[in-house]
């Protein structure tokens, strides 16, 4: 497939060549040599968007190489009164989007934003990193005109149901293990650059952006009485690959997208701000019901290790009957980026690795390939420390440690979960509902055609 | 002195205090003598020294006592002149065994094996000199050092002949004068005890005044005089005790205490300020008569230009007062003083200002046609047989403990001359060391965070100064050092009182302070990385 | 080659005399009457007093001086026998001062017209009669101008001394 | 040794990489805003400037000169010197741009100066508009402050990734040199005494 503009490149006039992006790029996709502008190697990119996070090369006002900023700003899709800083490395802008959608009367909207957005876009409003802020972000949104506060959350508590009954039918059976999670689309896209030839270890669940997605436009638009085509649906999310994810042709319904536009965390906080929305001093408000419920375990997803968490609270119970807040298991860190631990699980010995950043997960599926794996479950986050570093979160400053900002992200999307009623995503009514109501149950027919996917095939490049 | 001489110098930071005679002994090594240098702090001989024993403060007696023992014993002594020519030689090294090198080197905190290799050094050599000056003689044990210095030339030989000798390098320029001049609380001219009638029989007949037959009060002696109301009056002249002495803030207290107070000086020292009268001196350039060197030798000078304002020479204003005492005027110019002088004094008798003419002259010179002594103790002692005197180590009266963890030891620099009321007052002396440095050892700098330039603070039991310090090795870690020319920096705010209990000469060389750090201004935040500067290398 | 002069660690014994003759070497004011007129004391050679080590230190007129590429004003030039500040086009920027590999340089206020600080350095005492002051005054004998000759002479002697205890050796 | 000249904040070339993290630390330290770039509530305005000469790359900035000749041609006294590097009074300064011209390495920019979420405005002529004049930002001679208000010292030596930015006391440098200088002194003539 190919999308209208490239989702995360290097603008050339404004590139000094410091390769620092380089640095934090996991796969080398970063192409060029010392002080001349780089490029960025669409074959390999994953769109992590960490490139973003990283540059420092803006278009300083009194650099006279740095001419024409307004055809810049033009190029990227800017509004012309826009006066965010622009920067070498870039994602694709989709305000302008949403924008439009929003201002479409023939539609309804329906907003997802997931986990890690609540942890950090308070940044962007002055606040110190981790300072936790749903109701907020719930009101902000409906204040920028959504029509429907849903919740990515929700759907990660589906995942939960899929995934878990999925990785629970491979045991049973012993086909393609181990079992890889498929909720990151920097990990998937890599599986599908790299790796293609391991691709049946990975879940076939979607992940919960476009579970969500799909259910608004299922689901969702039958409790609002609307065609699938009269509904926009939009995410918020704190990563660029999510808007390459969203663009995926196996990520819609008979031509209709499950998702229409992603926006990164630094996106909605300027139309926020640009609408004169000042989210920090909004009374909080709560997600719409019932796609916008959800657990403390789908709250997890946001932080590495997460979903490894929330799938083994739900496992537990389903196979022990013992309802448990948290699972209590623990992971030890055997090498960088990796931690490891076996869980019995209804009398079966479950082998389960976290991969906390993409470089680290080459070695493992090395194994994979030469059949030496010594592992049943893989949670692997493109990002190291999980969507919590994606690369739509805020940009910080040079001076800022960005290694804590991300741990006071983690930090809070736990306390989160610690405040929440529910805590296992199986017993989110909302979910259990669905289920009732819609799908029947994990892995049924419908689950399948609207929750699950086959990646690869039409695995899209960049441009 | 060339190859086969030894120069051993103790408490003596010679380049710095006796510029002159540091080039010498900076002449002597390039001419192949070896160089002993027995000091504390890392001075600039110590660098260029064959052995340098970097002592403990206060530990010179047994350390010095320990390189005679190693001589004697390795046999380098020639045990029967010596014994001939001295007397007390057998108690002398009798007394030398509880010196041993390992036992004093964990006194003095010098290796052993240096001990011994100075041992070496001067038992081999041809001649040794021993040059000291404050180091050795500003402790509670001053004496003590100094005999211990004698001893060791004793034993060695060294006195009497070229390249030899016992040779303490004054502080001051005729220093020596004033002292042979009888400038002591116990001794008339020529160093004649005062409790000796016929010395002081002559003096009378001359004067017709009876004097007292008993020694005068010491400085610390008067302090405490004054305190207690013994002594009513008091004439300063030529000197600074407000800055100079030890324990300034006790100075204070008794100079505001004494009915009546007499200064004379070049200028309006600390001291004077606190004077009921101040009498203006004149300068060295504006005043006749003679300075003697430090190696006795009487010089004549000649003012260079009329004294500024009212002020007078010392002799004129001391004459003018005693005619005001009702004494008629007997002096009318300094060849009568001097002339008096040298008839009341026999070691000085033969030098006559007609003589001068030609050039300096030694004492002693019993008469007009002795040529003058060049070297004492020629042949023999000059009071018969050489005195070998046992001794014992004290330690000083103040060390450091928990409260004050340093030592402070206190000394002079190049550019300035003691309280430095002369030498602030000369434009390039003050540019060149326009401040006070405190040499603080980097590990102990460290310790308290302190930075090199930064203003510190010192404390002791007696009192508070500030300045600012140099973090330097100069210094070991646990000394620091300071000199007393800062009159905002004052040094003998901290120094203790504490003195040599035969000459009174008060321990400045040892006292126990803290210090910390004053200034909070940003000081160093400059990086290494900066080196390169390839920056400002752009063609 | 420019000259320039060059001191002897072995003899300096730290008398700081190099310094206030180049102060006064470089003032018009007579040295009695420049304390009573508080003129600032500037020397343009640094004494280095610490335990490894005393000497004088001052430029060493480099070839490819690093002062003079540092100067954004243009004020240090390469000229005649010297490396030389024009005071009059200098602000004080101190580029001079980070660039110097020795520290020679010094922003300061000198005596004169100028009241502010501005570099200034060794100059050889261009035009003094008996040459540079330190020199001149140093009672150790620890200061010499190395000249265009003795830069030529030093390297030929030595290779000579060189070679004829290689010839010894084998 | 006291500190008797301003500090100035100097890089090294051959460490630079040119990421200009030095000039976003440094916008960013001079206007309103939390940990991220989007929090700001400014345009970015940085005072020293990433300078590519061929293949070189080096911030410049604002040396502190002695004598400053910023400070001596502002019409208005708006520049001047203190205990803590040569500064620039806003409130004084009337945009005359003679401290650009007159600054020998090019450290004065005339930039917005913001207040409270809004640029400093000024009244300009314009015969098009009703009132004859109008309102627009603006531009004030603006320079490196060495961060004087900041805990952490400056922010662009914080930033540099590559600790190529550095606060300098040119005295401390000069005495380190002199010391360096007479060391290596030392290993020549002293060695052998002998006399060249």
């Amino acid at each position: 497939m190919s999308v209208s503009s490239p989702i995360v490149s290097i603008d050339p006039l404004l590139c000094t060549g410091c390769r620092r992006c380089a640095e934090v790029c996991p796969v080398d996709a970063i192409v060029g040599t010392l002080h001349q502008p780089q490029s960025i190697d669409t074959e390999r990119c994953v769109m992590c968007g960490q490139c973003v996070l990283r540059c420092s090369a803006f278009a300083s006002p009194f650099d006279e190489t740095i001419s024409d900023i307004p055809a810049i700003r033009k190029e990227r899709g800017l509004p012309e009164d826009d006066s965010s800083t622009l920067f070498a490395a870039h994602f694709r802008v989709d305000k302008g989007s949403v924008s439009s959608m929003l201002e479409d009367t023939d539609k309804i909207s329906m907003v997802q934003c997931a986990p890690a957005v609540r942890s950090s876009i308070a940044e962007e409003f002055g606040l110190a990193p981790g300072t936790l802020t749903p109701g907020q972000l719930a009101a902000a949104l409906r204040r920028l005109g959504f029509d429907l506060v849903y919740d990515t959350i929700f759907a990660a508590d589906v995942t939960i149901m899929e995934e878990a009954s999925e990785l629970l039918e491979r045991l049973e059976s012993g086909e393609n293990l181990p079992m890889f999670t498929s909720c990151c689309p920097g990990w998937v896209r890599y599986m599908e650059t790299a790796w293609d030839d391991q691709l049946s270890h990975l879940s076939s669940c979607k992940s919960p952006q476009q579970m969500a997605g799909a259910l608004f436009k299922s689901y969702g638009a039958e409790i609002a009485g609307k065609q699938p085509e009269q509904i926009a649906s939009v995410a918020v999310m704190p990563c660029t690959a999510k808007k390459f994810e969203a663009g995926r042709p196996e990520m819609q319904a008979d031509s209709v997208p499950d998702v229409d536009a992603v926006l990164t965390v630094t996106e909605l906080a300027d139309m926020l701000k640009r609408k004169g929305i000042q989210l920090t001093s909004l009374q909080e408000e709560e997600f719409d019901a019932p796609l916008g419920l959800y657990s403390g375990a789908g709250t997890i997803f946001g932080a590495s290790g997460g979903v490894m968490e929330a799938a083994l609270r739900t496992a537990i119970a389903v196979t022990t009957g013992k309802e448990v807040d948290e699972s209590g298991v623990t992971f030890t860190k055997t090498e960088e980026g990796i931690s490891r631990a076996t869980i019995n699980v209804a009398g079966k010995t479950v082998r389960a690795v976290i991969v906390s950043g993409l470089a680290h997960a080459a070695k493992l599926l090395e194994d994979v390939r030469a059949g030496k794996a010594d592992f049943d479950f893989m949670e692997v986050m493109c990002c190291t420390g999980g969507c919590v570093a994606g690369g739509g979160q805020p940009k910080l400053l040079p001076h800022v440690d960005l290694q804590d900002a991300i741990q006071r992200r983690r930090e809070s999307l736990h306390v989160h979960d610690k405040a929440l009623p529910v805590r296992a995503s199986h017993r989110n009514p909302s979910v259990t509902a669905l289920y009732e109501n819609y799908l029947e149950k994990p892995l049924g027919h419908r689950s399948h055609t609207l929750l699950h996917t086959t990646y690869g095939e039409a695995a899209g490049g960049h441009e | 002195m060339g190859a086969g001489d030894c120069v051993c110098i103790i408490g003596t930071n010679t380049t710095a205090c006796h510029p002159v005679i540091g080039l010498g002994m900076m002449q002597a090594k390039r001419n192949g003598a070896q160089l002993i240098v027995i000091d504390p702090r890392e001075i600039d001989l110590a660098r260029e020294a064959d052995v340098w024993l970097r002592l403990r403060p206060g530990t010179d007696t047994p350390l010095l006592s320990a390189i005679a023992g190693e001589i004697y014993n390795a046999g380098m002594v020639d045990v029967e002149s010596v014994a001939a020519s001295t007397e007390g030689f057998k108690e002398f090294c009798e007394g030398l065994a509880k010196f041993d090198a390992e036992s004093v080197a964990a006194l003095s905190e010098v290796a052993a094996d240096d001990i011994r290799r100075a041992a070496r050094c001067i038992g081999r050599a041809r001649n040794t000199a021993f040059y000291y000056t404050m180091g050795v003689t500003q402790h509670t044990t001053g004496t003590n050092n100094v005999l211990a210095v004698s001893n060791l030339a004793l034993l060695t030989g060294n006195i009497g002949r070229p390249k030899t000798g016992v040779n303490p390098l004054r502080g001051q320029n005729n220093v020596q004068g004033s002292c042979d001049m009888g400038a002591l609380p116990n001794v008339l001219t020529g160093y004649r005890s005062v409790t000796n009638d016929d010395v002081r029989g002559s003096f009378e007949e001359a004067w017709n005044v009876t004097i007292p037959a008993e020694k005068g009060r010491t400085i610390p002696e008067m302090l405490n005089a004054i305190e207690e109301d013994k002594m009513k009056g008091l004439f300063v002249f030529g000197e600074n005790p407000m800055r100079s002495d030890p324990d300034i803030n006790h100075v204070e207290h008794c100079l505001h205490h004494v009915e009546f107070l007499v200064v004379q000086d070049l200028f309006l020292t600390e001291t004077a300020e606190l004077a009921d009268v101040v009498l203006p001196g004149a300068s060295f350039a504006e005043k006749d008569g003679t300075f003697t060197s430090t190696e006795r030798r009487v010089q004549r000078i000649r003012a260079a230009v009329s004294p500024v304002g009212d002020s007078k020479p010392d002799w004129k204003i001391l004459a003018e007062l005693l005619e005001r005492l009702g004494r008629p005027e007997r002096y009318a110019d300094v060849k009568d003083v001097f002339d008096e002088m040298r008839m009341l004094t026999p070691t000085h008798t033969g030098i006559t200002y007609e003589r001068l003419e030609a050039g300096g002259i030694q004492w002693p010179c019993p008469d007009e046609s002795h040529a003058g002594t060049p070297i004492l103790h020629v042949g023999n002692c000059m009071r018969g047989a050489g005195k070998f005197v046992p001794l014992e180590h004290r330690e000083p009266a103040e060390l450091p403990d928990a409260e004050y963890p340093l030592t402070l030891t206190t000394g002079r620099v190049v550019a300035h001359y003691h309280t430095a009321t002369m030498t602030r007052r000369c434009f390039g002396l003050a540019g060149t060391w326009p401040e006070e440095l405190v040499e603080v050892h980097p590990a102990d700098a460290a310790e308290y965070g302190i930075a090199d330039g930064d203003l510190i603070e010192l404390r002791s039991r007696r009192g508070v100064a500030t300045g600012r310090a140099w973090v330097t090795r100069r210094v070991p870690r646990g000394l620091v050092f300071m000199t007393f020319h800062f009159s905002e920096s004052p040094a003998n705010i901290l120094t203790t009182s504490a003195a040599d209990p035969v000459t009174g000469t008060p321990q400045l060389k040892v006292c126990a302070v803290a210090i910390r750090k004053l200034t909070e201004e940003s000081t160093s935040v400059e990086s290494l990385s900066i080196e390169e500067h390839a920056s400002c290398h752009i063609a | 080659m420019h000259p320039f002069v060059l001191s002897d660690p072995s003899r300096c014994i730290g008398c700081r005399a190099c310094e206030i003759a180049c102060v006064d070497a470089h003032m018009d004011e007579d040295m009695v009457e420049a304390g009573n007129k508080e003129l600032p004391f500037s020397p343009r050679i640094s004494i280095v007093h610490e335990a490894e080590v005393t000497a004088p230190v001052q430029c060493r007129q480099c070839e490819e001086a690093p002062c003079v590429a540092a100067c954004p004003a243009g004020a240090v030039v390469s000229e005649g026998d010297t490396v030389r500040v024009e005071t009059e086009r200098c602000c004080g920027c101190k580029a001079c001062m980070a660039a110097c590999p020795v520290g020679a340089m010094q922003v300061a206020v000198i005596p004169g017209k100028i009241k502010t600080p501005v570099a200034h350095k060794c100059d050889l005492c261009t035009g003094r009669e008996k040459g540079p002051a330190c020199v001149e005054v140093c009672p150790a004998g620890a200061l010499r101008v190395f000249g265009r000759e003795d830069l030529q002479r030093i390297p030929v002697s030595k290779r000579r001394q060189s070679a004829s205890q290689l010839a010894g050796y084998n | 040794m006291p500190h008797r000249l301003n500090p100035f904040i100097l890089a090294t070339a051959s460490k630079c990489i040119g990421c200009r993290a030095c000039e976003l630390a440094c916008a960013a330290a001079h206007i309103e805003g939390g940990v991220s770039v989007g929090s700001l509530q400014a345009p970015l305005s940085p005072r020293l400037y990433l300078t590519c000469v061929g293949e070189m790359r080096v911030p410049v900035g604002c040396r502190h000169c002695e004598d400053a000749p910023c400070a001596a041609v502002c019409p208005n006294a708006a520049i001047y010197r203190t205990d803590r590097g040569v500064q620039v009074d806003e409130s004084r300064c009337v945009g005359c741009k003679t401290c650009i011209v007159t600054c020998p390495v090019g450290a004065m920019e005339m930039g917005q100066i913001w207040e409270n979420g809004k640029p400093v405005m000024r009244r300009v002529a314009n015969d098009n508009s009703p009132e004859g004049s109008e309102m627009e930002p603006a531009l004030l001679a603006s320079k490196c402050d060495l961060c004087k208000d900041r805990a952490g010292g400056p922010a662009c030596v914080e930033a540099c990734p590559e600790q190529a930015l550095a606060l300098i006391y040119p005295d401390a440098i000069k005495r380190r040199r002199n010391i360096q200088a007479a060391l290596a002194l030392k290993g020549t003539g002293a060695r052998a005494g002998e006399v060249l």
